[in-house]
């Protein structure tokens, strides 16, 4: 079953920068691990370095990620024969570059802030350990060339994540939310498991490359197999419908790892999943049409639930879990670029944003609910500022990084023959103008409504990443300028060639963008109006809590997702165990063989009641079988001739 | 004929006799009568040697045996007594069914011609009146038979004497064995429970 | 030395531990742990040479036959491994006995799986039960699992011992483990199957042969458990591999829906029992007989890389079973319980005994990169290309519930607020953290590159494995 | 010398004794006291004793003689044992029943 020689994407070759960008982060984890009681307080340094190298060694990567020699694009490092026939690999070209750099960038930012943010936790190093096993297990997932490589990285992340949403595990809440996004996403991995099954049975090869290359040969059914099962991995994952009611609860868990896991690279593996699967999906329309749908009811069902939180970060979580269904929209239609133009802004965008969160949750005691909010520019006024770029970013206003991706996003789904995706995409837009600018208003304007006397502004190390954030946030958006010729199509050039073919939309990218602009400023206006003019500001407790009480129901219960899937999975799944633990095992099961047990007893109670113990009886039987024997020899024919 | 006919109604009163007796001393007159008249069927059947042994050794010593067992039986506390029939109901029909049975081959048996099969081989002397020497039941034929022919069987059986010599001697010549009969379990709990009772009054 | 040496290497420790004076705790776990030590650093010399000295020559052919095949070479490494890091985190009362029984546990197994005669197989099954039982008796909580541990399995020994002695009759010769010219033709045949498979399938167990293994795998002490969970469970699964399918394949391949079925309803019924237990130890008990049903359905699948899968799984299910009831044991024995019901949040004091749980239980959910994600990984691809599309389904379902009770058995124990009903115990020692961490090291190093294993166990064996597993004539 | 026949046809002979061992075996059934039990089956040896020696009259072989010669000896030999038990057992008791004897009552 190995084929005679593999398709490999990139460059063969040996590359100690790649395996030291991959493993560093692990050596981290197990040094954080082990001496944590010993490093005290440097263990977070020691994290934050080793991730600062791995980041390091990801940039001077740059020139072998690129690299294009005879087609193969990138470079690929082969690493040992996991099993017979599969083969594990690393592969770093423009798609798996561009996460690196994110994951490591970005994370080494998050770890940064995290010094200050965790300073005095009594798990000070198992927090380190484990946001350098996540980095690690992140790399793994994306520098993979082969889908049990992305399988492994893709369960490790989930492990992480569940490490890290239960971080505080004294907190039933919080184990309880952990528990279920591990179970959650162990059902997306089932499904890549599953698509493997698939492919290895069709193809006798994992690697990406025998897979793309063998793809023309397969069926619609089977192309639509592979990819549905892979979207079932992806949604799990990517926090999407109705895989995704794990995402706000793990919220749970501290907020640089809500920024990290749960905003900027974990969630966003579902995207990477599907980009680095292009030639699959390209070749399934019905994939597409279902993943793209996905997408977009994942972004409005976001959008439309973020609108009713009052959790600053829960607010966050729908937000992340609406523009991962931008992005997967994206990428699921077909416009790859746009959906990963879209990850790499939202990275830096919800980084900020929740990093900017965790300024004001650090400052304000813990406090998450924006009700008790308010008024935090004047005490506050750095966070503001972060935040209110991150909340222009997000919503797409013009020269502000998300503008950029979310309208090559939106206009993608008219290229490729979407319409309808395209109008849910331009309403989410205005709903997501409306909440984040809902938040901005009541947390930053107004009064204090909150009861912290004394606010605790964080020291340098929370502030200089948030800081550094604010650039790409701004501006990151305009390598994606000037269309064809932009720096951001050039780097990808090579990679989504086999992208779907482009149809020309009745209308033209200019006019969708003015039709985007105009959604996004009515969603402003109104959240002005609601939250941020001064009568709004001036009542504000009484009119909050009143908005609070008239949420309809099904926004207030998630569209009852939660409920739907604990009756139909969770109680069915527990009724069944107890039916069969409680009354088949000991009762049926374990009944028939413990009545074989007593019918032996019983035979034996029989038997021995014909032990009397009377010497006349064991002579009657005695006679009684003299008897039949004479009886039988005497009624026997001929025996008397 | 006609002496096997009386000796016939002889031997059927005396061990209807023997079974039916109520003090056991009458059941071994009844037995002893049986096997005098057995004595002499045999010696109508020329078997001389035979009719003597039985004389000897069933009435001379076995019923002696009996005799002696039941006088040192009855010197114990109490004559001969019986507790509670404890055979089950259910063997009275099975009894009856059993002996319908039995009657019935017996009916069957000598009803019909008894075929008898031809002897088997080897020698014997002739025929001869009972008390002549050598004859076919004589003390010779029997002892050249036994000595030569049957004498591994013979030896067998002075193994069977020994072995039942020994269980004898086993069997009787130790300490008393108790019989732990039911009653006397049934009196000593009785006992018990009085002397709990009594204990747990004396605590009042 | 040969493998018989190897076989009566702690038959000898144990009879040496006996001699020792009744209280001295400290010496016998000592020396019984230099003798799994030395059982285990002898393995690799003295396993693979082979012992044979005639026995029976009528009515069949039966020699004393020691010496691994390459599949039980990698079983008898799983049992000297395991051995020695129960018997050296052995911390029960009256521990001299209960020392000396594991070694008499560790010898009969090692004869056991070294066994090349059918008889000498057959008879050292029974005397594994053996051990099992007088610690039950002397260790458990109530005399009736003992019982019932003995009589279920003896009955499978019987049945065992019966189509040993039919197989024998019929070939001539019961000196046939690691031969592959053995076809038994008569119309026993059929019955000779049904008892080594009903033998198995009880030991293994499979459902419905399964009652006898949560009660015994609750009351027993840990270190007990880990070894009878951890190997002695694997000797169905290799007598399935090594006799049913060397010998047997046709009927094998004729029974193959019904073992399936039952494998898969093991899956599945295993799972959802599992998910409601109270009892953290009949959580990792029911979990087995999630498992190991998949592994009877990998034997079935009459596939090279399912089967190959097979022996990864199996040790790596005995190396996480091992770790998990090990680290359930220095629970149990802490806290007085082993009851989720009772137990709650004792990872804050306890990191290193939630760290030692959490490595058992991640393995045992099958998470990528431990040594169970690999065994599930290589099995589902050959039974998926097998065919059995429903069972892999089945199976992948098993996985997630999988995730669900292994979590929950770990987040009951260890997370979650302190109770104060439950008294502050000193963390692992490091006794107790040497025990199981070289089960976590295999684990991983078996999830990072488990080809090691596959090599060495489905390249060598040709006889055993590769012949039986062509399609059925 | 006399005659080769029997005094009576064999089949009377087998008659009386089966109606002889037919007593016996209806002593043993009916009656408790173990010493008519042991008499009764002194009976059916002898009825047996009896068959033995008209079909030896009958073939005029002695192998009959020997065997109820045999008979008697074992006939003697089972007395004793008997005896010697019934003694064992009831000597110390205040009934002579064997029906108060149940030890392999189960």
């Amino acid at each position: 079953m190995t084929p005679l020689h593999h398709a490999t994407l990139g460059v063969d070759g040996t590359y100690p920068l790649l395996l030291g960008l991959w493993l560093l982060p692990l050596l981290g984890a197990v040094l954080c691990w082990t001496f944590g009681p010993q490093l005290k307080a440097a263990a977070g340094w020691l994290a934050t370095g080793f991730l600062g190298c791995s980041f390091a060694a990801t940039v001077l990567s740059w020139p072998a990620g690129t690299q294009l020699i005879g087609g193969a694009h990138g470079a690929h490092q082969a690493l040992l024969s996991w099993l017979p026939g599969l083969d594990f690999g690393l592969l770093l070209d423009p798609l798996s570059l561009l996460w690196a750099l994110v994951i490591t960038g970005v994370g080494f930012l998050i770890h940064l802030y995290s010094i200050g943010y965790m300073h005095g936790d009594r798990a000070f190093a198992r927090f380190f350990a484990y946001m350098n096993f996540f980095v690690f297990a992140m790399l793994t997932l994306v520098l993979s060339d082969n889908f049990i490589g992305l399988l492994v990285g893709w369960g490790l992340v989930g492990l992480a994540s569940y490490f890290l949403i239960g971080f505080w595990f004294e907190r039933p809440s919080a184990v309880a939310a952990a528990r279920k996004a591990f179970v959650l996403n162990v059902v997306g991995d089932v499904g890549i498991m599953a698509a493997v099954f698939i492919i290895v049975a069709h193809v006798g090869s994992i690697g990406f490359g025998d897979v793309f290359a063998a793809s023309p040969g397969f069926g619609t059914g089977v192309l639509f197999a592979i990819c549905g099962l892979l979207f079932v991995g992806a949604a799990a994952k990517s926090a999407q419908i109705p895989l995704h009611t794990w995402l706000p609860d793990a919220m749970e868990g501290p907020t640089p790892v809500s920024a990290l896991i749960h905003a900027a690279t974990m969630v966003t593996a579902g995207v990477y999943l599907i980009a680095r699967c292009a030639p699959l999906w390209s070749a399934s329309p019905n994939a597409q049409l279902l993943v793209g749908s996905i997408g977009a009811a994942t972004a409005l069902a976001g959008a439309l639930l973020g609108m009713v939180q009052w959790d600053i970060k829960r607010i966050l979580a729908y937000s992340t879990m609406s523009q991962i269904g931008y992005m997967i929209m994206g990428v699921g239609v077909g416009a790859y670029d746009g959906g990963v133009a879209h990850f790499l802004t939202h990275a830096f965008f919800k980084a900020q944003l929740f990093l900017g969160s965790g300024l004001i949750i650090h400052a304000l005691a813990n406090e998450q609910d924006v009700r008790r909010m308010g008024g935090l520019r004047s005490k506050m006024p750095f966070a503001f500022v972060a935040m209110a770029t991150g909340v222009v970013a997000i919503c797409g206003v013009p020269g502000f990084s998300g503008y950029f991706s979310k309208d090559r996003v939106i206009y993608g789904t008219l290229e490729h023959g979407h319409p309808w995706l395209f109008g849910v995409a331009v309403v989410t837009a205005g709903i997501t103008a409306y909440y984040m600018f809902r938040m901005l208003f009541v947390t930053f304007m107004g009064e204090y409504r909150g009861d912290v006397d004394h606010v605790h502004l964080p020291d340098w190390t929370m502030n200089l990443p948030v800081g550094i954030l604010i650039v790409p946030t701004i501006g990151i958006g305009w390598l994606m300028f000037g269309g064809d010729a932009s720096p951001w199509n050039r780097f990808f050039a090579g990679q989504f060639a086999s992208g779907a073919p482009v149809t020309q939309p009745a209308i033209s990218e200019g006019l969708t963008t003015w039709i985007v602009l105009a959604v996004v400023a009515a969603g402003i206006g109104i959240a002005y109006l609601r939250y941020g003019t001064a009568t709004a500001s001036a009542d504000a407790p009484a009119r909050l809590e009143r908005e609070a009480a008239s949420v309809p129901p099904v926004l207030a219960n998630a569209f009852y997702f939660d409920a739907i899937i604990d009756a139909l999975f969770v109680r069915t799944s527990q009724g069944l165990g107890r039916f069969l633990g409680q009354t088949a095992d000991p009762l049926l099961v374990d009944g028939a063989v413990r009545e074989t047990a007593l019918s032996a007893g019983w035979l034996g109670a029989l038997t021995r009641s014909f032990q009397t113990g009377l010497v006349r009886a064991y002579a009657l039987v005695l006679v009684a079988g003299a008897a039949c024997l004479i009886a039988y020899y005497a009624l026997a024919p001929g025996a008397f001739r | 004929m006609i002496a096997f006919w009386v000796l016939s109604v002889v031997l059927i009163a005396s061990a209807v006799w023997t079974i039916t007796a109520q003090k056991p001393v009458y059941s071994v007159v009844g037995l002893l009568a049986n096997f005098a008249a057995l004595a002499i069927l045999y010696l109508t059947l020329s078997a001389e040697f035979l009719a003597v042994i039985q004389l000897i050794v069933y009435s001379g010593a076995i019923l002696v045996l009996f005799v002696f067992v039941i006088a040192l039986l009855s010197s114990g506390v109490a004559p001969f007594a019986a507790g509670p029939n404890r055979m089950p109901k259910a063997a009275l029909p099975a009894v009856a069914l059993v002996c319908v049975a039995l009657g019935f081959v017996v009916f069957a048996v000598t009803r019909g011609e008894v075929a008898i099969p031809p002897p088997p081989a080897g020698s014997t002397s002739a025929l001869g009146p009972v008390g002549t020497a050598d004859v076919f039941g004589s003390v010779g034929d029997f002892g050249k038979a036994l000595f030569t022919t049957y004498l591994l069987p013979f030896e067998v059986t002075a193994l069977i004497l020994m072995v039942a010599v020994v269980g004898v001697v086993l069997l009787s010549g130790t300490a008393p064995a108790k019989a732990p009969t039911r009653r006397r379990a049934a009196g000593v709990r009785r006992e018990l429970r009085e002397a709990v009772v009594r204990d747990g009054e004396d605590r009042r | 030395m040969n493998a018989l040496g190897l076989v009566l290497l702690p038959f000898a420790g144990a009879v040496a531990i006996w001699l020792l004076p009744r209280d001295n705790r400290t010496a016998a776990r000592a020396l019984g742990t230099l003798v799994a030590l030395a059982t285990l650093a002898l393995t690799p010399a003295w396993a693979t040479r082979a012992f044979s000295v005639r026995w029976l020559s009528r009515p069949f052919a039966a020699a004393f036959h020691f010496g691994a095949t390459p599949l039980s070479y990698w079983l008898v490494l799983l049992l000297a491994v395991c051995s020695a890091c129960a018997i050296f985190a052995a911390n029960v009362p009256r521990a001299r006995d209960f020392i000396a029984w594991m070694l008499v546990l560790e010898g009969s197994m090692l004869g056991l799986f070294l066994a090349r005669d059918l008889l000498v197989f057959a008879l050292f099954w029974d005397l594994m039960l053996l051990p099992v039982f007088f610690v039950l008796i002397g260790w458990g909580r109530h005399h009736g699992t003992a019982w019932r541990y003995l009589i279920y399995n003896f009955s499978g020994g019987l049945a065992l011992l019966f189509a040993t002695a039919a197989f024998g009759v019929l070939d001539g010769s019961t000196d046939v483990i690691g031969r592959g010219d053995v076809h038994l033709i008569g119309s026993w045949v059929p019955w000779i199957f049904a008892g080594f498979a009903f033998a198995f399938l009880v030991k293994t167990p499979v459902f419905p042969f399964h009652t006898w293994m949560p009660a015994t795998y609750s009351d027993a002490p840990g270190p007990m458990v880990a070894v009878v969970s951890g190997v002695q469970s694997k000797a169905g699964l290799y007598g399935f591999i090594a006799i049913t399918l060397a010998f047997l394949p046709d009927y094998l391949h004729q029974y193959a829906g019904l073992l399936v079925g039952l494998g898969a309803l093991s899956i599945l019924y295993g799972a959802f029992v599992a998910l409601v237990q109270n009892d953290a130890k009949r959580i990792v008990a029911y979990s087995s007989l999630s498992h190991l049903g998949l592994i009877v359905v990998a034997i079935v699948a009459f596939q090279p890389l399912a089967l190959a899968g097979a022996v990864l799984y199996m040790v790596a299910h005995g190396l996480f079973s091992a770790a998990l009831f090990l680290a359930l044991g220095f629970v149990e024995e802490r806290e007085g319980t082993s009851l989720l019901s009772r137990l709650r949040g004792l990872g804050r004091d306890n990191p290193r005994l939630s760290g030692a749980l959490c490595i058992g239980a991640l393995a045992a959910l099958g998470l990528p990169g431990l040594a169970g994600f690999a065994g599930e990984i290589a099995i589902l691809i050959g039974v998926y290309q097998s065919g059995l599309v429903w069972v892999t389904a089945i199976a992948l379902a098993g996985i997630v519930l999988a995730s669900a009770y292994v979590l929950r058995m770990f987040q009951d124990v260890m997370n979650g607020p302190v109770s104060p009903d439950l008294p502050v115990r000193p963390d692992l020692t490091w006794r107790e953290g040497l025990a199981i961490a070289p089960l976590a090291a295999a684990l991983i190093l078996l999830g990072v590159n488990p080809h090691a294993v596959l090599t060495a166990s489905s390249a060598q064996s040709p006889p055993v494995a590769t012949a039986a597993i062509e399609p059925p004539r | 010398m006399i005659e080769n026949a029997l005094p009576v046809a064999i089949g009377n002979y087998v008659g009386l004794s089966a109606v002889l061992f037919f007593i016996g075996l209806t002593g043993v059934l009916i009656r408790r006291n173990p010493l008519v039990m042991l008499m009764s089956i002194e009976l059916m040896f002898n009825a047996a004793n009896l068959l033995f020696l008209a079909f030896a009259r009958a073939w005029v072989h002695n192998a009959g003689h020997i065997f109820a010669f045999l008979v008697i000896t074992v006939a003697a030999a089972e007395a004793a044992i008997g005896l010697a038990i019934v003694v064992a057992v009831f000597r110390d008791a205040p009934f002579v029943d064997v029906d108060e004897v149940r030890l392999l009552k189960g």
